[in-house]
């Protein structure tokens, strides 16, 4: 037993002290951390704008079909490849002539990945708000426009703030493929660890941690903050 | 008796690389099947991550290693090799015309491609005061360096010559940073096996096998080179 | 069938609604004076909502023609915004907005259509929630008030763009039955005042005391329409007939 | 013009063509699909078991306590870690001592993973059936077990079905990553010619292109029979 | 206030109900004989469906004893669910399996159970079918029902178990106005049949017809109760008072 111990404590020390490697994992996460987060700002935006493009027809007739359409094929594109694919076309091939950064080009191709699937989340929550709040708001006399952002909007986004929360862990946990790219990120450094003390263990286990902590903290906090809004909107 | 499983990372032409058959080619791959041959072992291949083998080998996923893999003394910690099979150094490539003409020259605000795991990643992350990135292939690596995202790359000298060749818009410089060996690497407790490879490897140089091998995969590179 | 009248404020020639092939309202032809009290009784999908939700082009008709105040609003060339101003809607399910106190949710049309500025619209409310007994509730959000209130806040929301018609669909029966009483009163209230309505309606009491007029539809048609005594005691048609039975 | 296509043709048989390379593509379609199928039988039969377990609770008291967070935490964990990090977890840890196969392994570490977000559909879709169907099985004199098998469940799968088929779906997507593990899947054929043609372009696009299109056949193929199941619903 | 009674098929003794703190029955002591009909009216939130629900334990009870045919039915070591096929129950919602159609929403409880076999099951669902008009629905699925017809297969599905008693909560409020009289007429003929019932219910008009009790609840007790004649026309408490003049 204090045998288990001591290994697990050699193994510390090998995997983490010995050449400041926890540095790796440091610098590893904020490299996660940074993609995520950069990727979630354009997913939201792109999300939001592919979604009403998407919306931008209904009763207007043929002159938006197109907008119409190029959303759609585009949401259908992305989430029809995997995101790896994705990423390699994007660094191999479309921005390989730029000289963009690896973090800067995995933003992007995460972030246009992520706008396809949170356009589906904003469509979902303005079909979500109920038709007589339309009807309610074109009754008093609003415009389609003027009730979309102030009726329809407000509420369809509180619908979907539980998906776009989760679609932010989601994307943490995703960036982990950035090693295909040969991005140093939180996975990626416990690859690097293990091609120097030729242990596997400890360094995935480390990583696995790091990762399950952010997600839980994430997921906990993002429920309180989802409770105080819903306890917001009922005052 | 069992297979043996004898892993590599396919990724470092022309010692090994996956052909267009899908199956694993290169001159290490030749050689690890004229020693089975030799002693009358049954083996398969298992290709993986460079960064990986030697841990693998130890966890007893694997039970030899035949990856252009450097005889280094760190290794020997973890596991045995055999007798060297092969003499081998470290170069760096540059795109054509770059002002990097030694390792000299390479500066702290450059960045140099490796691949993960090898003599290269380690000579450069130890010896060179540049920022390293690290690659699951040298090609990867190569091909960043054509696209000038990379300043410089360190591979071993058969494969940086081969890249350099197939790719285009970079050289080898002359500069050769290292004296290395190649051996194959297996488990520390397998010293009966080791031996049977150390007589197999000793026959096939002796009748002149080893020498029409060597010939096949780098005749053609060796007299460009020159 | 048809009812002559002096300065009709609504006229409906004609009015057909298809769904797909479904023929819902099948030739209307209705003329709703100003002040009138109209109400609308028959059985379910007969097409009342249909026919009310057609009055204000919530659903574009298919067929005919519907004039408000003399101009065809069918025609694609009307501002249907400006016309729905002047009619106020009253839904089932009150449809107040959930996101916006009481006040919020009367004062947002009038402002964002420049209509009121911010305080005199704020004032204006007051009126009319200190009119339906609600002032207290003005900075209350809809989920805490029961069914009851909403309605009587959905119904004076309305009257916030002083509409001349109000039309009314099914206003009290998502209510609990305690509730119905005090929907009623706000409505009789602005009958007094000499609103035009039309009403479409389960609550027969309501209808014998405020309406002039209450037309019975059946599959898309008035099929029988009078004062509310001839309708309820002496109807002709077979079909008014079997529904009253049903429902009285 | 001209030039393009003759490049693109060019390119097709480079790429394609010589040294019969399309074999390899063809190789790595059957190895992504081979473990997508077995990784979603297993994620289904897991997902369905946790479910239950996770469940398993409510008013029967504290003996089923265990079950249910033994549950709870395995979702946890899954659904808080990388499936990159899992796969290697299983390869070089897990199961290094096995005899296991790359392709068995990489089975059973998507349908591990796929367990726990299908147990959370099913758990969503017994959740959505309205409370009045148990209530009114109950008052029948039907038991909770009798209740759950003939009236619940079956109402909750019609309800999980469109997010199981997506489920399979974004598996098929998510196992381009089994070339972390050096397993030749559709992805990592596409690797593979690059690293023997040089040109990254063209072995990219006509893998997302195969991605695209089974995916797109997949989801109309899906979105037909969920039509059909709900119809038969209805009858 | 309680009524004595010989033979109480149901009794309750001191019944009380909290939800996490929230006292929704304060203490109900009722008898029901045998053949009883009875029916509950108060306003929304009084406790109505709480009560209801406790007497077949969809609801545990969290005070008070619950005493069915003589044995308390509270106690942990009572089969509740050989207790519950005595209790027919009908919701508001009709509560029908989507996923069954007509007979196997009949037949799936008497089969499960072992009570019936397939055959006899069948024979067993036409006839109670035929009683209430709808045998050529046996092979419908629920949605393909009007709310009226969904509601009286409801009460024939529990009538297949035999039960010894009827529960109703509010059966014809999510009907449309012209579907009431049709499940009205069911529990008349039910009643007439001497099925005990007890009834959560607004529709005063079979309250005066078929109920021989008319409890009168507020604020999770009975604060009234009497024949339907003495509380509809000359109500003692207060609240009786205000709830009737505002729901009649
Ligand atoms: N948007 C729609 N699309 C297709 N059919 C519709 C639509 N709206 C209404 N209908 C159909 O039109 C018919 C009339 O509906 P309508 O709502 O006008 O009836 P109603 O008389 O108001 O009934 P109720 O008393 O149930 O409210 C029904 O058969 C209904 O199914
Ligand atoms: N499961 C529950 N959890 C918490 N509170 C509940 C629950 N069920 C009912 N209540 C509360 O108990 C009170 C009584 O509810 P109940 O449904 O018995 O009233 P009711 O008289 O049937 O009203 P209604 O006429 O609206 O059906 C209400 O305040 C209700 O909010
Ligand atoms: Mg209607
Ligand atoms: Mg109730």
């Amino acid at each position: 037993m204090s045998g288990f111990f001591e290994g697990l404590a050699q193994d510390f020390t090998n995997n983490l002290i010995v050449g400041d490697r926890y540095l790796l994992i440091l610098d590893g996460l904020k490299t996660t951390l940074i993609i995520a987060t950069g990727a979630a700002i354009i997913g939201v935006l792109l999300g939001t704008v592919l979604a009403l493009m998407r919306l931008s027809n209904v009763k207007i007739g043929n002159k938006w079909y197109i907008l119409r359409s190029l959303s759609g094929a585009y949401v259908n594109v992305v989430r029809g490849t995997p995101m790896v694919v994705q990423l390699m076309m994007m660094y191999y091939v479309i921005l390989s002539s730029t000289s963009l950064s690896k973090i800067t080009i995995s933003i992007i191709s995460f972030g246009l990945n992520s706008g396809a699937y949170v356009s589906e989340m904003i469509r979902g929550g303005i079909m979500a708000v109920d038709k007589g709040q339309e009807e309610a708001g074109r009754s008093l006399g609003l415009s389609r426009g003027l009730t979309m952002r102030h009726i329809i909007l407000p509420q369809s986004i509180r619908i979907a703030i539980p998906s776009l929360f989760n679609e932010f862990i989601m994307l943490l946990k995703e960036t982990s493929i950035v090693g295909f790219i040969g991005l140093m990120d939180l996975t990626k450094a416990s690859d690097f660890i293990r091609s120097r003390t030729y242990s596997a263990f400890f360094p995935l286990l480390i990583v696995a941690a790091i990762y399950l902590l952010i997600v839980t903290v994430l997921t906990s906090f993002f429920s309180k903050l989802e409770r105080r809004l819903r306890a917001g909107a009922n005052k | 008796a069992e297979k043996l499983v004898v892993g590599t990372n396919a990724e470092f032409p022309p010692f090994e690389y996956i052909g267009d058959d899908g199956t694993i080619q290169g001159f290490d791959a030749d050689l690890i099947a004229a020693i089975m041959g030799k002693i009358g072992q049954e083996f398969e291949m298992n290709n993986m991550e460079f960064g990986s083998l030697v841990f693998a080998l130890q966890n007893g996923q694997l039970d030899m290693v035949i990856a252009g893999m450097t005889i280094s003394e760190e290794r020997k910690q973890y596991v045995i090799f055999s007798d060297p099979y092969f003499e081998a150094t470290q170069k760096i490539l540059v795109q054509e015309g770059s002002a990097t003409k030694a390792a000299q020259d390479i500066t702290a605000d450059m960045t140099i491609g490796v691949q993960e795991g090898t003599t290269g990643d380690m000579y450069a992350t130890d010896n060179l005061p540049a920022k390293v990135e690290r690659y699951n292939k040298a090609l990867d690596a190569v091909l960043d360096l054509k696209n000038g995202r990379l300043d410089a790359v360190m591979v071993d000298a058969a494969p940086s010559e081969y890249l350099a060749k197939n790719v285009g818009g970079v050289v080898v410089l002359e500069e050769n940073l290292s004296e290395e060996q190649y051996g194959i690497a297996m488990k520390k407790e397998d010293t009966q096996l080791q031996e049977k490879v150390n007589v197999a490897l000793k026959e096939l140089v002796e009748s002149g096998e080893y020498d029409a091998l060597y010939a096949k995969y780098f005749s053609v590179i060796e007299s460009e080179a020159k | 069938m048809q009812t002559n009248s002096v300065n009709p404020l609504i006229q409906t020639i004609e009015l057909e609604k298809d769904f797909d092939g479904l023929k819902v309202l099948r030739g209307i032809n209705q003329s709703i004076r100003k002040s009138e009290k109209v109400v609308v009784i028959g059985p379910s999908g007969s097409g009342k909502s249909t026919f009310l939700r057609c009055l204000n082009l919530l659903e574009q008709p298919t067929g005919g023609q519907i004039l408000f105040e003399g101009v065809d609003i069918t025609d694609p060339k009307t501002n249907i915004n400006l016309v729905r101003r002047k009619m106020g809607m009253v839904f089932q399910q009150f449809n107040l907005f959930p996101h916006m106190n009481v006040l919020q949710n009367m004062m947002l049309s009038p402002i964002k259509l420049k209509i009121l500025q911010k305080e005199e619209a704020e004032d204006k409310a007051m009126v009319l929630l200190k009119r339906v007994g609600l002032e207290e509730k003005a900075q209350a959000y809809p989920k805490t008030l029961s069914g009851g209130q909403q309605q009587r806040i959905a119904i004076i929301r309305a009257l916030m763009m002083e509409p001349d018609v109000m039309l009314f669909d099914e206003p009290t029966s998502a209510l609990d039955p305690e509730m119905v009483g005090e929907v009623l009163d706000v409505m009789k209230q602005l009958a007094v005042g000499g609103m035009t309505m039309v009403v479409v309606t389960h609550e027969m009491g309501f209808a014998r005391e405020v309406g002039d007029r209450v037309l019975f539809m059946d599959e898309g048609k008035i099929v029988e329409e009078g004062k509310p005594l001839e309708i309820f005691s002496q109807p002709k048609e077979p079909r008014t007939i079997d529904f009253l039975r049903k429902i009285l």
